[in-house]
């Protein structure tokens, strides 16, 4: 694996704040992601790690706090900004349109075409045979691609999102719990593919409640809890108990793992 | 024979379901088969449309009100060129003469306003509003217009919406801010005219402030009876829906035609007469 | 939705302390309350000072008051994710119905009342039964029933007059019926009489009191939306309303008979437009065929205006109470105005958005940002 | 939404062979369609056969040719998730723009019709840049452009007229202008006439063909109507539109730029509105203050007609073709039959409601259950 | 454990299939839960487990099959009538509704009263009281009951929907992936639960795709695989390996899982 020194970060986040109204949700978080390194951030329910990535990809304005993107500060103003610049995302509640078919949410807002000038159409049939084989990549047989997306199971609806931000990816990848719907053998090609991409210079950021998933492919590990930062470990520092008791707040898990048998 | 009867009013406005009821009348008089044809708001797109469905069934003879000559204009002109005889109604009388219509049974909108202007002017009034259901409607918007020039004096037009609920609260706001106003006229005796009755009786000023209408409707006739109003204008609207069909029944069966016009009105009713016609106008008749 | 309110006894550091203010604006209906203080501002400098007279607030309020009977209906059924299009012929149809059975038939309002919203009721359950067999989209359902309506007002109107279309007589018919004083008319004529006297209200030369009584419908009115407001706050029956408006599907799985609770809401609109229907038809002794004509269109713009979302499962009943209020004041309050009464529609429109920018900019403000 | 089968190249166990009946009732403008044949049987049999002739197919086409490109319009902000309620007010006040060009300034329509389509765009700009800044629903925001515009066509008419609310003689304005024939008018009246001398179309007993070719305005519908479903379902433009109505949310994240798409179709919309003022201007030679009345309400019926979701996200401009079809069919329809004038609306409604019912039915009992 | 000989199976489909226009989601599965049992649904994603447990709860009708329930065949019109007869279900897209609050969420349905007659109305302290204890129980701190479920976090909202069902909980608990956004702790929590209801007699049907989990908790477990039963076995016949492989599938994940390190 790549060790974090080697580049300076791609994107780094300084001491980022959060308020909806009157509820804090970010208390200042810093965090960065290197080329080719993937960064795990983990942490409780609520802790604050979805708001933490819409910050990042441009759906939420941070109340205080900067964004350097490149070594120059950004100021996202939309999604499509942080996408140009070349960030992709796979948010939690995964950001498609259950009306519009397979193919076509895969593609929305890039989609390929063909002809030109005023005959420039949206080119079905490539997009169609893509999407297809990008879903095969992550293990789902779709019937047909122009199913609508609402008649999807969930972890077939999990995997066009995935796929796509995948195939769009540029140089940052963002996961926001990929997994959780997933069955084994998608589970284990999501694996894979993040290790691909990271071996392709793309730094990922892997948001996940499973921590065997994370110790399967992070570089680094930072916990969230409750709007602020608990720490951050690099692989090897830390073993796969310690950062279960840090995820979960620092509790005392003891007694119900006990009665359940190891870590969950 | 078979007529049809295309107007600009709706079937269930009150002053044209009088029409309506004359054609009816004539049409059972005759013997004659007779639609009664309007669009179902003020438009005069679609009004040319209905001329047109009507031209192409072929009938005995057509009868149309004009307000828009330059909208139904080739409408008329193409029943006329079909051959199919064409009496004009209520309005519009010489522009539909000029397509080729045979003649016109009624009275100018303008005019009749500026009957009622000058009935008010004489009563005394020097300053009026005129409570205006339908802006843009082109034919209300004449009658306003009319009365104006009858009337002489400040003319403030008063749009409202089709409430009876609303038109009274308009009419009681605007003579409360402006205590000059005289005089009340109302394009529409039972949408416009009663809640003006009202109004003028609620702030207590029945007697000072005139009120005159148009068309007829019982309640207002009997406020007009009890001296609550000053007149109705009356512009026998029921003649404008029969004669026209008996006369283009006759043409169908032998040929005939007046020579000339008929004005059906104005005719301004007032206390003497206003009791006589509550009946026949609670009946649709007048 | 606001009305679950507990103190959370221990503290959390992930909240801000909150002002009472901001909180009080986070409720839709309080929204609406800055668009009223804006339009009655607005007012206070450029109309007439008749129209804050007593006099001239009995005169905008009851045709708000009736409006907003209706408004408060559609915005019962506009949380419960439907519309009702219907409505404005509805007043019409139900007048005729009332109209009929008082004049046609000599019924007693005792009866010719519960009749007419039973019937009304009846007519709102087979738009509802309609809209939940089919699966259609309520709007285009109710736009049918619009047409329909109307058109049957008109022919039962000739029929029941002989060929006119407006049937009179109401008043005579229901002369010395003792139920008449709480449905037209004004309420606590003593009071009025009695304030007058005392010098308290303005008279007319002769000494009667200038206003001579509150409207019927504006008691009406504020009974309704209390009532309206109850239900959908404080009952299982509102927290499944918001449910059924706000995904069916979800609300369904989890246990709310939606269909009841849509059926349920369309009767219970269509009963709001009889009424209005009985209220008019008793206060203008007569009923025509134009009655209510748009007025669905106004209910829906009043709920609209006191926060109700048109996507259905959100909204407040005191919302479209001062909603309706807001447009009753800029109708009325323009005539008290120096206008140009051609410009009528100009300011119509101008005022009904500053006060939803308005409104809506307050509560932006105060709630938080993107 | 359906423009995206392909075929499978292996066939799955877990899929039903499907007819082509099937797969074609499962786009909602083939519903739609379903709808036209049932009101055209009904017409069959109950109108005056002159409904059915060549005079009398262009006759009901030319209504729903003016509805129809109003609903389109209104089908792809619909699609796009939001309305335009000042649709009607928009054909009146852009006539009146057209009208005063054409006659107060004598512009010629090369640049007449220009400047009015970049107005009218300029007004849906306006509507649009409210409703993305306020975030307030474009119902209510439309709905004061609908006053305001409305408003504005009185004002300004009586402006351009001195006092009148009718402005004419566009006609001979035009007259001679080499841009008229091509909106407004017939075209092809020489092939007319040529059919006509051939026996091949009716004509009257003077022997003028009855009709003298096919009127522009269902030239421009059909034209209009191909290129908005061209858009709508093969380019990327469409794809956007679809994305925007069904979740702005999931679309803004998803990198579409929701609000420039949203701004356009609040343009393209106006344009529509121009577009047929433009026409009936010509047509009619003059315009006044109650054109487009209530049309915003007719294009969206139509649009639901033919399938599109009041919601967004679905919906299909040769629907919303096929929808105006039926409006129009059943609004000139009626006069060709018997049915006495007071019936007329109750016909308009249930004709509506069992046409909407029927291709609702066809279409569920075609593609599946609960 | 229990054995699940020991009772009548409180609800039994049999040969249950679904169709949907020309998808075949079921193709013919049976299926049983006997009071006090744990039974585990697994299988990959698109196998069909949502829709087979909702057509056990009243939301789809069998295109063909029977549903017998307490020995009586039933067939439930809606979700109500499954929850009357003491069904309770949480659903993989949780049916919430996001404008409303945590409590109205909580209590949707089955409001609790105070007074009586007309004045009889939704008793708001009681239900906010008791929405709070329920969710710290399940491990989440709310901030406040009246916060719009739509500004919850996932794991948040999937928690107010387990909540929600254990307690209106009758004679069967179907849980539909319940731990699938869920944190350590809040996984611990509803595993324990699970463990708890089922000690006082209530039938669970557990989706999930976490192998660990549903050795857990599983006293039974029946694999579906594109709409078909692929076998059922009892606890202790089979190890985790070999219902990994069966929940894949039957597929090859050897390479897999040996870049990746073992179970995931
Ligand atoms: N729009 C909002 N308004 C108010 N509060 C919000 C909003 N969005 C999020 N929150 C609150 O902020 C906190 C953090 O939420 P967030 O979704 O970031 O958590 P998370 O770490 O992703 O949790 P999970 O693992 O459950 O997905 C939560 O307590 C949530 O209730
Ligand atoms: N309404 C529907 N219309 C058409 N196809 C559907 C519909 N609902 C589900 N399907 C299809 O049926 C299959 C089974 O879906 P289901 O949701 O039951 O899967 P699942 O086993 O729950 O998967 P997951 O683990 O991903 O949640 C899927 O392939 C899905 O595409
Ligand atoms: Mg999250
Ligand atoms: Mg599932």
């Amino acid at each position: 694996m790549n060790s974090r020194t080697e580049h300076a970060p791609i994107i780094h986040m300084d001491n980022i704040e959060k308020h909806f109204g009157n509820v804090i949700a970010l208390a200042g978080v810093s965090f960065d992601v290197s080329p080719g390194e993937c960064h795990c951030l983990l942490g409780d329910n609520g802790a604050g790690k979805s708001t933490f990535i819409k910050t990042m990809s441009g759906v939420h304005k941070p109340t205080k706090g900067s964004i350097m993107f490149e070594g120059r500060e950004m100021h996202f103003d939309s999604p499509r900004d942080s996408m140009e610049a070349g960030i992709a995302t796979v948010y939690q509640d995964l950001a498609m349109i259950p009306l519009m078919s397979v193919t076509r949410n895969f593609f929305m807002g890039r989609e390929p075409t063909k002809g030109s000038g005023p005959f420039k159409r949206f080119d079905t049939e490539t997009a169609n045979a893509i999407t297809m084989e990008q879903m095969k990549k992550m293990g789902i047989n779709l019937r047909a691609p122009d199913q609508a997306v609402g008649t999807l199971s969930g972890g077939e609806r999990q995997t066009v999102a995935i796929a796509r931000a995948v195939y769009f990816g540029a140089k940052v990848l963002i996961l926001d719990e990929p997994t959780s719907a997933l069955g084994v053998r998608q589970t284990s090609n999501v694996l894979a593919t993040i290790d691909r991409v990271r071996k392709d210079g793309i730094g990922v950021v892997f948001i996940t409640h499973n921590v065997r998933h994370a110790m399967a492919v992070g570089d680094r590990f930072t916990v969230l809890n409750r709007g602020k930062t608990l720490g951050t470990a690099q692989r090897g520092q830390i073993t796969p108990d310690e950062l279960q008791d840090l995820m979960a707040g620092g509790q005392e898990l003891a007694q119900l793992e006990g009665s359940l048998g190891g870590t969950v | 024979a078979d007529i049809i009867v295309v107007s600009h009013g709706q079937a269930s406005d009150p002053f044209w379901s009088v029409v309506k009821n004359g054609v009816e009348k004539a049409a059972a008089d005759t013997g004659a088969n007779v639609e009664y044809r309007a669009p179902e708001t003020f438009d005069m797109v679609a009004m040319s449309q209905l001329i047109d469905a009507a031209v192409n069934q072929e009938p005995d003879g057509i009868v149309v009100s004009v307000p828009d000559a330059d909208a139904l204009g080739p409408s008329i002109e193409r029943a006329v060129a079909a051959g199919i005889p064409v009496i004009s109604m209520n309005s519009g009388g010489a522009a539909a003469k000029s397509f080729g219509a045979l003649l016109h049974v009624g009275q100018e909108e303008f005019d009749a306003g500026r009957a009622a202007g000058e009935k008010m002017a004489e009563l005394g009034g020097t300053s009026a509003i005129c409570i205006n259901h339908e802006v843009g409607n082109v034919s209300l918007d004449e009658r306003c217009a009319g009365f104006a020039e009858g009337f002489g004096g400040t003319v403030e037009v008063l749009p409202t919406t089709n409430d009876p609920a609303e038109i009274e609260s308009k009419v009681q706001a605007s003579l409360d801010s402006n205590p000059d106003v005289d005089t009340v006229i109302a394009l529409g005796a039972s949408l416009a005219g009663e809640p003006a009755v009202a109004a003028v009786a609620a702030l207590g000023r029945t007697g000072e402030v005139n009120v005159g209408s148009f068309d007829l409707s019982a309640n207002f006739l009997q406020a007009v009876a009890d001296g609550n109003a000053t007149f109705a204008i009356d512009q026998q609207q029921y003649l404008q829906g029969y004669l026209p069909v008996v006369f283009l029944a006759l043409h169908a069966d032998y040929g005939l035609i007046p020579g000339g016009n008929v004005p059906s009105g104005p005719n301004l009713i007032t206390a003497d007469k206003a009791a006589q016609v509550v009946e026949l106008s609670a009946e649709g008749i007048r | 939705m606001a009305a679950d309110s507990t103190a959370t006894t221990q503290t959390d550091e992930r909240i801000k302390q909150e002002s009472l203010f901001t909180r009080l604006m986070k409720r839709p209906e309080l929204g609406a309350i800055a668009g009223v203080i804006l339009v009655t501002v607005f007012f206070l400098f450029t109309a007439d000072p008749a129209m804050f007279s007593l006099a001239g607030f009995m005169n905008f309020m009851s045709p708000a008051a009736q409006l907003g009977i209706l408004a408060i209906g559609a915005a019962l059924l506009m949380v419960g994710g439907e519309f009702d299009l219907s409505l404005g012929s509805m007043v019409a149809f139900a007048g005729l119905f009332f109209g009929a059975c008082v004049v046609t038939f000599g019924i007693p309002l005792l009866f010719a009342i519960p009749l007419t919203l039973l019937f009304a009721a009846l007519v709102g359950n087979l738009n509802g039964q309609i809209v939940l067999r089919t699966g259609l989209p309520s709007f285009i359902v109710t736009l049918a029933f619009l047409f329909i309506l109307r058109g049957l007002s008109l022919v039962g109107l000739k029929w029941a007059t002989d060929g006119s279309t407006q049937l009179r007589g109401v008043r005579e018919a229901v002369e010395g019926d003792w139920l008449a004083p709480i449905f037209s008319g004004e309420a606590f004529p003593g009071l009025f009489v009695m304030l007058a006297e005392a010098g308290l209200i303005d008279t007319f030369k002769n000494g009667t009191p200038k206003v001579q009584g509150i409207p019927v419908e504006i008691l009406w009115f504020v009974v309704i939306a209390l009532i309206a407001n109850y239900v959908l706050t404080r009952t299982p029956y509102g927290n499944w309303i918001f449910a059924s408006g706000g995904d069916a599907n979800a609300a369904s799985n989890s246990g709310v008979p939606v269909r009841r609770v849509k059926l349920s809401l369309f009767m219970i609109t269509a009963c709001c437009a009889a009424m209005v229907a009985i209220i008019t038809v008793l206060d203008s002794g007569s009923t025509d065929a134009r009655r209510g004509f748009q007025k669905e269109f106004e209910a829906i713009i009043a709920a609209v205006i006191g926060g109700c979302l048109l996507t259905g499962g959100y909204g407040s009943a005191l919302g479209a109470f001062f909603g309706a209020i807001i447009f009753g004041m800029v109708l009325i309050g323009l005539t008290y105005t120096d206008i140009d009464q051609d410009w009528y529609l100009v300011f119509l429109g101008g005022m009904l958005l500053i006060a939803v920018v308005f409104n809506n900019l307050i509560r932006k403000r105060v709630t938080g940002e993107r």
